[in-house]
């Protein structure tokens, strides 16, 4: 199977893309967004969840969470690319939304090919939000470390311990939880409202996103919430991992470019020595080279949608080359843009902060660029030796 | 069906199965010499000779200025050079010689030559009959390539040339030369005018080609003395004073970005797959070479190192894709204009990793019969810096990129 | 004997074992609440109450201000300051509060004050009881330091300044402030005079401080606005038209050069040895950390880029020993103007590394009870941007290091 | 133990330093450096030993060359700092000799603590030159890699086998050989011109050095010539090494800052768009990067050769910091001195190929900097775990 060599993008995604930049500048504009999510600045205060519930209620009307969603299971089912269009785009703006987690456990329910995993499918169709809990107390992504486990009897299948690190938990209306049981990990769609579960906020450094992480004490859930049997979650996983890593990353190159624009913009107008800032080459050609690394990570997360729907067998592949890449442009970005908005840029008033810190919590996300380097290296060279 | 071909036209398929079918038995046997990595390396005749004859050929059977109009010696077909390209790649053939002509002297007469110019010069630019070369460089005019002082000075209906060229690859087996030349010294940019020049038949009569000699001990380009050299005012392209406008056009296809405006004359210019344009050769370097007692593969760090070379190949790579996608190029010369910039370092980059992989054998030079590669490392290391210096150094290409594409100040 | 007694002079060493005795008795315990890294970032009113105690208790003990003169509240040794503040590093003491006046105030003072200002001044920096801000940068003058618009108009005997300084560290604790005015609009330079101005007692009355926050949510610094605030002309540091001179000096003392023309005036002005200023510290961090199903410290990448940030410190630290060598050090400035770059850069870069070792956790901020290391590596990561932009950016340091050591041309 | 703070480094070292400052400017200016090694272009050309003999008689007449040899031996047995900061001149003037080759040999054999290690230190303090013939074809510089055997049979030795990357091996009076006899290595004393041994010119891309393999086929030597017993070889070797490390980045620092200064004043000579190029900061930035990573390796340096007269028992890990610091800044100072000095600094005519040249040369001599991270790791971190 081979890639189209447009990355079958075309007149549909020409159109998302557009509609999304609108809808976006004109519901969450950065002002909107220091409104929203910046009002109170003391680094000790409580973890807060500040979104937007009308904008997000207009995203679901026009369908944009179902985008993903098989239509098999009453969803649009466009192209990765369409959806990585959209996070892109979504990712520009910085929205704080259960966007992305939703498309993820999406693309991870798809994996399973269950009745139950497709009943949790026709939920997301029908706009319910769900996240992603599947990563242990390490950090580590693999779900063979999950720190939950489940124990099955009587038909009653009964959840314990906790799952950390969950994007927008306190968005996510069901959670999609990795447990093991005897070393076998199932998937389990767990509403979040479920008695025994509990969501603790964590007092996270990005202001558009919050993280939890949610406990389960003795949580009992019926059989019909086993999207994933034990012993066919981790291949799930697995399988959804490739459009969780590519959609992280076409959020990372929406940011990338915001703070490209936004860092070009401002050395186009911030006078020093009676020179725009651009005009000195000490910020002209970092901003430069931001640009480069931007257009090389965007063109690998569409080459790894692309590959999503066209090429399944090197989707992996090219998911962690789109996460490395992006993991180190959104470091190098992020710093540049901070760096070249001088004083003004270390300040809590100006914007870049909000990006520096999605971006900051974006990195490490799912694996730092090493990390997808190690992967690649393991694919294409083997492991190593001793 | 590749997916290249999912795309074709109808013409472009017909188009794509005839060159299949004239290639199956038309590529050339590879010569009992070496031939050098790219036509930009040519050293001697003998290797001209061989890469003219396959140009010839190949320009005989419609593979060469598949998109210029007939009456300049082209095919008028459209948008089929590409499919010829990707064939010829395919087939795994030579590449062209006239590769300064095809991507640059072709263009240029073609937006700026008078009608008689195309007619007169183009037909034997895609046969490959006339070689050329690039006369921009001077001593004084590298970076700041306005800064030309070769003098034309206008003598009834002529034009007399006086000056220095240098960088000039090629030079030695050309025919002609585009050549930007000053006619005025009281204006900078308005003081240029641009010409073409014959070499061959003027040496010794006002043209003198004079080889320098790069770092690694190879020829590679030239020196090019003007000593009155009288021709007539039709070799001038465009109206005097605007030949730093002419100028651009040429530059804007060295760096990458003539596809978007210009029908592609044709071929590979360089065998950009092989050894040290491709990261990838990196993981067998690193699999024969040892390193801490184990081999250089089973390092994680040298591991970690190569990846970041293939994900940046394979990001640029992608990138050309996309640039050529609606949609997903807001900005038409945003990656084309990067080409230049990003190869040269990532080739430079390469090269650099490639000696550290091979730890102490990379002392041995290409005459040493121990030097794994035969040496090839070293001697693309310090070749690389002529891709990151010549047609306007990394420092240059990212000034255009922050002034074109992202409208910062101009620097100079 | 360490390595540093063996070169005591006789007085070095009888003073060393003074400090050492008195030190012994008198390092004040740690305070109940948490003090920041370094002076700068002083918050509380508690923090700087607890910090002056200190600094008055050393200094009436004579380890502050040792090579200042007598009359000017100084001890009137010869290079002892050196000898007590490696005691107090190696005592483990508190940092001095009054970093911006004993770093900068005191030495610009020094050689620009009148007899009568050093008399007034000096004693009471020395003691810690009155503390100094600095007042250079405005909204429009950053980088571009003489680009300053805060205006000081000659009325009768004296000054009347009006304007907003910006980034002032400690003002809201300060009682006075040394400041760079535009006396004349007319010329970029020589339109500067350098002064000082009450702070705490004029707030309200032609002086107001307004805190800013950084980007971490902590408040640092300040906006400081100038309302017809009136001064007598003997508050003039050196000539009307000579305040860029002046600033030199205060930025020479302030980019780390200051040893070298004046006496220290004492102390350490930041916890350097701890947490956030080590790389060493990443491999604690790096043993404590998951890292694809191992430690981070087993992981041969990270451990190659520990050692890099190791090396890098260790490497300006010893460059930091040879620029007090004879014999190794060509060019007097050359290691001293890069202090302030090469550490705020490292600084940087060790939290970058420190971020990516804790991997998802370096998601959690300093409320959060599951962050490693309580958040600090975030929180250092954000607060070293301070370091590579104020007091001259990064960029404008590698200018100062071309132009003044190597004699590249200005590029401004 | 403690390092004085001023690296032991005195009157003496400043007066050493400007002789050889002096001495090398005027026998070896860049003009008659390239008249002495570059008159031949053609890369195919047989390999060269080329070096001014004379010079090198006026520095044994200075005893330059006994500098480093033990006064047991009858050598001047300075500093190791003296000794540093006479290659790093003879490195600053890209000198070609066996001043490095033959120090590095004193300081093994000053290592090995036998009467013959000191009648072989006997003969360099008698003017002789001598190399390490340690090195095995795979490059690696661990003694018990090595290539050469020793078989010991009725008080004669017998070498056979080869050693690799000798250094300035034609310039060799005699080699020090690494030879292992069952799994034990010994050091050996062997002159050049002994019967079987072959010096096998290398065609090295360093125009300033010559480097060989060496092959011994039935070398027979007499016990007198044994510096290491089989056992102690590499312990003598391990010893001697920081040394050599420590050397070899002296080298490296004095052609470093060779390419700072040159790149430096052709910066503030060459006019591109009516300025000096300096002005530019793209050109100026990257020169003062130079300098600070010339800063570092050269402090690193003279830190590493103080502790092996004053802290020996960190003398190992402060070499390897300095090779690493001095890997790093070759590869950077290299590729700026090409690169800055434009189309002219391509050509064989510019003088800049000839350090850029021995740089390279250097960086992979004897490990290359991440080579030298890894032994650092081992000893800050311990050694990785699986």
């Amino acid at each position: 199977m081979a890639q189209p060599s447009d990355f079958g993008y075309g007149m549909e995604e020409q159109i998302l893309r557009a509609e999304a930049r609108k809808f976006f500048k004109d519901t969450c504009d950065e002002l909107r967004l220091m409104d929203l999510v910046a009002g109170k600045t003391d680094p000790h205060r409580e973890p807060e969840c500040l979104w937007d519930k009308k904008a997000w209620k207009k995203m679901t009307d026009l369908g944009w969470t179902t985008l993903a969603v098989p239509e098999r299971a009453g969803g649009i089912g466009m192209s990765a690319v369409a959806v990585a269009t959209l996070v892109e785009e979504a990712g520009r703006a910085a929205f704080p939304s259960p966007l992305i987690s939703t498309i993820n456990a999406t693309y991870v329910l798809s994996a399973c090919h269950t009745k139950n995993a497709d009943a949790a499918l026709a939920e997301i169709a029908d706009n319910r939000t769900a996240a992603l809990a599947v990563t242990n107390r390490k950090g580590s992504w693999s779900s063979s470390d999950t720190d939950v486990s489940a124990s099955h009897a009587n038909g009653v299948i009964t959840l314990n311990g906790t799952a950390w690190f969950v994007q927008d938990a306190r968005k996510a209306d069901f959670f999609v939880v990795a447990a093991g049981s005897n070393d076998e990990v199932g998937l389990y769609v767990v509403p979040a409202d479920a008695s025994g579960v509990t969501v603790v906020p964590d007092a996270i450094v990005d202001l558009t996103r919050d993280q939890a992480h949610v406990t389960f004490e003795g949580v009992e859930v019926g059989p019909a919430c086993t999207a994933a049997d034990p012993g066919s979650g981790s291949l799930a996983l697995e399988l959804g991992l490739p459009a969780v890593l590519t959609m992280v990353s076409a959020d990372m190159c929406g940011a990338g470019e915001w703070q490209l624009q936004t860092t070009a913009a401002y050395a186009g107008k911030r006078v020093q020595f009676d020179r725009a800032l651009g005009y000195f080459q000490a910020v002209k050609h970092p901003i430069v080279n931001m640009m480069i690394m931007i257009d090389s990570a965007r063109s690998l997360v569409y080459n790894a949608a692309c590959a999503m729907d066209h090429e399944p067998e090197f989707s992996s592949v090219y998911a962690h080359m789109a996460k490395a890449a992006a993991g180190d442009m959104a470091a190098f970005c992020s710093g540049r843009s901070v760096q070249y908005h001088g004083g003004m840029g270390f300040t809590w008033e100006c914007f870049v902060h909000l990006y520096f810190k999605r971006q900051m919590h974006n990195q490490v996300l799912y694996g730092d660029a090493a990390h997808h380097r190690v992967k690649l290296a393991d694919f294409f060279m083997g492991p190593p030796r001793g | 069906m590749s997916e290249n071909e999912q795309k074709d036209s109808p013409e472009q398929s017909s188009f794509r199965k005839y060159c299949r079918n004239w290639l199956s038995g038309h590529v050339p046997l590879p010569p009992a010499f070496r031939l050098p990595q790219s036509a930009m390396e040519i050293m001697t005749q003998e290797q001209m000779d061989y890469l003219c004859r396959w140009q010839k050929s190949a320009y005989d059977a419609g593979l060469v200025g598949c998109d210029y109009p007939g009456e300049y010696g082209g095919f008028g077909r459209t948008n089929c050079q590409r499919i010829a390209n990707e064939e010829m790649h395919r087939a795994g053939t030579p590449y062209f010689p006239n590769v300064i002509a095809l991507g640059m002297a072709a263009p240029t007469l073609f937006h700026h030559g008078s009608e008689e110019l195309k007619k007169r010069f183009i037909p034997k630019i895609l046969s490959g009959e006339e070689i050329w070369c690039q006369g921009f460089s001077e001593p004084d005019a590298g970076s700041d390539l306005a800064n030309v002082q070769t003098f034309a000075e206008k003598k009834g209906d002529n034009w007399v040339i006086n000056g220095q060229k240098i960088w000039t690859s090629l030079a030695m087996f050309a025919s002609w030369m585009i050549i930007l030349c000053r006619h005025d010294r009281s204006d900078k940019y308005k003081g240029l005018t641009y010409f073409i020049v014959p070499i061959k038949s003027a040496l010794g009569k006002g043209v003198d080609v004079r080889p320098l000699i790069k770092m690694t001990g190879e020829t590679g380009f030239n020196e090019v003395f003007f000593t009155d050299l009288e021709i007539p005012d039709s070799y001038r392209l465009d109206k005097v004073g605007n030949g730093w406008q002419v100028a651009m056009t040429t530059l804007l296809h060295e760096r990458g970005a003539g596809p978007l405006i210009t029908p592609t004359a044709g071929g590979q210019t360089s065998r950009s797959s092989e050894t040290t344009y491709n990261a990838m050769t990196l993981v067998d370097l690193a699999k024969k070479s040892d390193r801490l007692g184990k081999t250089a593969a089973d390092d994680p760090v040298i591991r970690d190192r190569i990846m970041s070379l293939v994900i940046r190949q394979r990001g640029f790579m992608e990138s050309l894709r996309r640039s050529r996608v609606k949609g997903l190029a807001d900005h038409p010369m945003r990656i084309p204009l990067q080409g230049k910039l990003v190869m040269s370092e990532l080739v430079q980059d390469i090269a650099a990793l490639a000696l550290e992989i091979e730890g102490a054998s990379a002392t041995l030079f290409i005459a040493d019969a121990n030097a794994p590669a035969g040496g090839a490392w070293p001697l693309a290391y310090m070749n690389s810096f002529g891709g990151t210096i010549a047609a306007g150094t990394s420092e240059v290409q990212r000034n255009i990129l922050g002034e074109r594409v992202l409208g910062l100040a101009k620097s100079k």
